[in-house]
């Protein structure tokens, strides 16, 4: 098994986040007594970070293939506290690349929605120049947006014209990107990687689909592996947290 | 209440960060511009046409990949390079001051710089990969401000020009507003923040000035819960609303009459749970139990110098400001809010809260 | 005993500086102790009861009253050492003011400040009414009443420890030390003051070094009924009962935790004094990172500044306890002596 | 700790994990150091959950468990009594000499007469 002979602590050095987000913890809890998720989830930053600094390869592959990294909302609130000058939510940021990277995400309910964000957030950067487009947000598939919404989406061209703003025009508020615009964007994503990790994502989501024996398509989101890892809810994100360096050091993984 | 008010000015004292008095380069939000749009035109108007400032917007600029940055699925090599094409098209311009009109992009673009400071090498991989891969060059902006910070930079030459004040009409007494930062405004580096990040100003120098009273809450700091990956999939959605729950209650006791709201993601959160949690639990807040209504700096602004709130944007918020246009004495006729391009009105949405 | 009639200036008059300048009049030298203050006695002067055994400060202030009563010590007030420097055997020393002394040795005894509580602004300190520091307590000890900004009886009081200690957000990467059984002292006083005041320490490790200091800890247990949580206090805010909300991690529950206080005591840690900054900026001594001075070596030169007939004693080079600064002025005495003696 | 509510809009809510300490309940604690008074003693040194061998074999923590009664937070206390096995190894490593076996049983003797509102 090829893959236990990498050093993942090196491959996270390598993310600069990763150097700026970690020099050495105290275990002191600042993180965590002002952590959104901390007292959602059974999630606890400190404890996530003193597991990565153990630098232990065997503790950061479990995380990488855990529930618990994917619990952080990335508020930030800890950097502005750390006493050690760490920021837990970006060695979160740093842990969630290479699990993506690995193609290790899709070991968890949490880790798998990773591909719903890449079929939203990501395919809107490269096919409209915008993470969110008022014409995606469907309020069949957003309900909570309440009523105004569904108001403003059904009557979007009057709506935004009263707002000052045309629809796909020329400029201002959600103007059409040309597409040789469109084209600096992709090739930016192909230069600098993201494109790659777009692919990462869809390759190891499709293998999980096929593993899970669920329908899977190149592309869009209606099908059922896309409706799957978005609704999914096993219901364990309370429990006690998963002992990583417990289950390492027992089964020798 | 009791509190200092010396002490949070000694802080303000400390945090003042240099906001360049004109010729703006403007970037947008995506989530500002697809639900709040006016609050964007509105900006450009009050700068434009109020106060005769040079704002310049490139129609070629895009996202700035934020959110897909926070959700993970953008690398941190891939948003500083396209937040570098923004700086090219702003050289090519000649402006040297941006506009952030999105807090997630003003924490990204102030991480970026901070990122290049401490790690010049980033900076030099950043120009190559964006000089490979459209050909454009950039220069280093001299200052980047939220465009919270510009609205409170002229604040005061919004209250001289003010024919409405945040007073109750009726009763002369200020109106208790709440103030919502949004995290990534100044909590990752409170240097880049009007205030700092325990006791930011931006907002609260804007409320004072136009004749409100902040209330501060135990829970002010709090996120709104928005969390990327916590909104954006279905199935998470119960931390957004939680986290946005907890700041309600805790600011219910003071009865607020407006949240005034710095951040994209933060404004709607606040607004669009409100509608969720009293489908819940039905459970409505604020201080005759009709919602609170939460408005962006620039429509509060827009009321304030006597805008039509129908033009800002007002009503597309699922917690309507109708009983607060009132308190304020601002005469605005509710059935003038959905109007289609021609004039004619549209049906109107039900079950508003106020509606 | 041509030596004994050498002239030693000490720079500082708190407990190091009144230790080091009494015993050498004593000994027979002549002495000239600059004091910034009106008086001397340093922070000794502001402390109500001292740990581990919580004796009145007052004795121990008598005490070195009576040590630095001696005509061969003169003690001027309201004067700073701004400048030490070599001058033809001896040293030249410039006071605030302009007046200049002529000494065969000096001994700095800047000592230190006490953090200013304002920097952590997230504990709204001289924001939040109820929030106050382990100094602002002893006074309140002293006047021999606990009570709100309203007067009302408190029935809850946070002891936050490490506030400015151990904290790169405020350059103070070191430990202070005394602020561990400082919060153990004074909770166990609180108790004894308001038996139904609960109260709770927030730490993230007790620093117990000192003789007696972890027996204290067991009785503030054992007898006392106070409270310990695991976690650096994240921050403070006020409700609309004017009560204090903080957040916390209970690392030992692995939970986040939040309460309500009546009064947030702030243990505040040690820094450099200002003065004693000024001083060594001005006379070239070395600083260390954490801004104390640097003496030659700190195992066996720690009295030693590096500068001809200049040495250092007490809390100007490092946090200490009362009876470890007692000791290292009279380390420095010795070291003084030593020079003298070899000239 | 599990998912409390579901509902139209496609999520659920979790219930809050936070130590609410002004709305937890502390009579578990009275009782628990009025039974065994050596349990004021625990500084949470960890050296019990160390040797403890249903801590080997189940996710048992009489460290964490004294938190707990400490903080007043019953529902997890209850599963926690129910792991121990009552061996009384700990009794033999404490540096503080508490009682830890009698500290276990009065908590669960606790958690019987609370839920029999006998508290």
């Amino acid at each position: 098994m090829p893959e236990l002979m990498e050093d993942l602590y090196s491959r996270l050095l390598q993310d600069v986040r990763f150097e700026e987000g970690l020099k050495a913890c105290m275990n002191c809890g600042i993180c965590t007594g002002i952590c959104p998720a901390a007292e959602y989830y059974n999630y606890d930053p400190r404890r996530i970070v003193d597991l990565v600094q153990t630098r232990n390869n065997d503790i950061i592959r479990e995380l990488l293939k855990s529930e618990t990294i994917w619990y952080c909302g990335q508020c930030m609130s800890c950097k502005t506290r750390c006493p050690r000058g760490n920021t837990p939510g970006m060695v979160i940021m740093a842990l969630r690349k290479l699990s993506q990277e690995l193609g290790y995400f899709t070991a968890s309910e949490k880790g798998r929605q990773q591909f719903a964000l890449k079929r939203t957030v990501g395919d809107n950067v490269l096919k409209y120049g915008y993470c969110i487009v008022s014409y995606d947000v469907d309020p069949k598939v957003h309900p909570e947006q309440g009523p105004v919404w569904e108001h403003y989406y059904n009557h979007m061209d009057d709506s935004l014209a009263r707002l000052g703003g045309e629809l796909n025009g020329r400029e201002g508020p959600t103007r059409l990107i040309p597409d040789d615009v469109l084209d600096e964007l992709k090739n930016i994503f192909k230069v600098t990687g993201g494109q790659a990790l777009f692919d990462a994502i869809e390759e190891a989501s499709e293998k999980k689909a096929e593993e899970m024996g669920m329908e899977f398509k190149k592309e869009g989101r209606d099908f059922e592996y896309y409706r799957h890892v978005v609704s999914a809810d096993n219901s364990c994100h309370q429990n006690e947290p998963e002992d990583v360096r417990k289950d390492v050091y027992e089964t020798g993984r | 209440m009791y509190m200092k008010p010396e002490g949070k000015k000694r802080i303000w004292a400390e945090y003042q960060k240099e906001i360049p008095d004109d010729h703006f380069f403007y970037v947008r939000s995506c989530i500002r511009q697809t639900f709040f749009a006016g609050s964007e035109q509105y900006f450009l108007k009050i700068l434009r046409d109020d106060l005769g400032k040079d704002v310049y917007e490139d129609p070629r600029h895009t996202t700035c990949t934020g959110i897909g940055y926070h959700g993970d699925v953008v690398p941190f090599e891939t948003i500083q390079a396209v937040v570098a094409r923004h700086f090219a098209l702003a050289t090519e311009a000649g402006y040297k001051h941006i506009a952030i009109s999105c807090v997630t992009s003003f924490g990204i673009y102030s991480e970026i710089l901070e990122t290049w400071k401490h790690f010049p090498e980033t900076l030099e991989r950043t120009r190559e990969n964006l000089y490979k891969a459209t050909g454009r060059t950039f220069d280093v902006p001299e200052t980047i401000s939220h465009t919270s910070d510009i609205i409170y930079k002229f604040r005061d030459q919004i209250a001289r020009k003010a024919k409405y004040h945040l007073i109750d009409i009726s009763t002369g007494e200020p109106l208790k507003v709440v103030e919502h930062i949004g995290c990534h405004y100044s909590k990752m580096f409170p240097k880049y923040g009007v205030g700092g990040a325990e006791f930011p100003h931006v907002l609260v120098g804007m409320v004072e000035a136009w004749g409100g009273d902040i209330i501060d809450y135990p829970e002010r700091r709090h996120c709104c819960g928005f969390g990327f990956r916590q909104y954006l999939v279905q199935a998470n959605r119960g931390y957004s609303l939680f986290a946005t729950r907890k700041k309600f209650e805790s600011m219910q006791p003071y009865r607020p009459d407006m949240i005034i709201a710095n951040c994209p993601g933060c404004t709607m959160f606040m607004d669009r749970w409100q509608y969720t949690i009293r489908e819940i639990d039905g459970i409505t807040y604020g201080a005759d139990g009709q919602g609170i209504p939460v408005l962006t700096y620039e429509e509060v602004a827009g009321l304030v110098l006597g805008y039509n709130p129908w033009e800002l944007g007002l009503q597309y918020h699922n917690v309507q400001s109708l009983p607060l246009l009132r308190k304020m004495g601002i005469k605005a006729d509710p059935s003038e809010r959905f109007l289609a391009k021609d004039g004619s009105r549209l049906p109107e949405p039900e079950n508003l809260i106020n509606g | 005993m041509k030596t004994m009639s050498a002239h030693i200036v000490v720079a500082g008059g708190g407990v190091a500086g009144m230790e080091a300048a009494g015993t050498l009049a004593g000994m027979g030298y002549r002495v000239t102790m600059i004091e910034k203050d009106d008086a001397p006695g340093g922070h000794l002067l502001q402390w109500h009861a001292l740990f581990p055994d919580r004796r009145p400060a007052d004795e121990v202030i008598s005490h070195f009253r009576k040590h630095t009563e001696h005509p061969n010590l003169r003690i001027i007030t309201g004067t700073t050492v701004e400048k030490v420097r070599n001058h033809g055997s001896g040293v030249l020393v410039s006071l605030s003011g302009g007046a200049e002394e002529q000494a065969d040795a000096v001994i700095v005894a800047t000592g230190f400040e006490l953090f200013d509580a304002h920097r952590k602004e997230e504990y709204g300190y001289g924001i939040y009414d109820n929030v106050i520091t382990s100094a602002d307590l002893e006074a309140m000890f002293n006047r021999g009443l606990v009570a709100k900004a309203d007067g009302s009886v408190p029935s809850r009081i946070g002891l936050v420890h490490c506030v400015g200690s151990r904290d790169e957000k405020v350059n103070n990467n070191h430990c202070s030390k005394v602020c561990c059984v400082t919060a153990v002292k004074q909770a166990i006083e609180i108790r004894k003051m308001l038996p139904s005041c609960e109260v709770f320490c927030f730490y993230m490790d007790m620093r117990m070094y000192g003789p007696y200091y972890e027996e204290l800890y067991r009785e503030s247990q054992e007898y006392h009924n106070v409270n310990f949580i695991r976690g650096k206090v994240s921050e403070a805010s006020v409700n609309i009962n004017n009560r204090l909300v903080i957040k916390v991690e209970d690392t030992l529950a692995g939970r986040p935790l939040k309460m309500e206080l009546d009064i947030i005591v702030l243990m505040v840690g040690m820094e450099m004094a200002g003065a004693g900054m000024r001083l060594a900026e001005a006379s070239g001594m070395k600083r260390g990172i954490n801004r104390f001075l640097e003496s030659t070596d700190h195992h066996y030169g720690n009295n030693l500044s590096g500068l001809r007939g200049v040495f250092y004693a007490g809390t100007c080079t490092a946090p200490m306890n009362i009876t470890d600064t007692i000791s290292h002025a009279r380390a420095a005495v010795t070291e003084t002596v030593k020079y003298l003696n070899s000239r | 700790m599990r998912v409390t509510q579901s509902n139209k809009f496609g999520f659920t809510i979790n219930r809050s994990r936070l130590i609410d300490y002004d709305s937890s309940d502390r009579k578990v604690r009275e009782y628990v150091t009025l039974r065994e008074p050596s349990f004021r003693l625990c500084f949470a040194c960890g050296g019990c959950t160390a040797t403890c061998t249903a801590g080997q074999h189940t996710s048992f923590n009489l460290r964490r468990m004294n938190t707990f009664i400490r903080r007043g937070e019953i529902e997890p206390l209850r599963e926690e009594v129910k792991r121990c096995m009552l061996c009384g190894k700990c009794l033999l490593v404490c540096p503080r000499g508490v009682n830890t076996r009698n500290v276990v049983a009065a908590a669960a003797e606790a958690i019987v007469k609370l839920e029999r509102n006998e508290l």
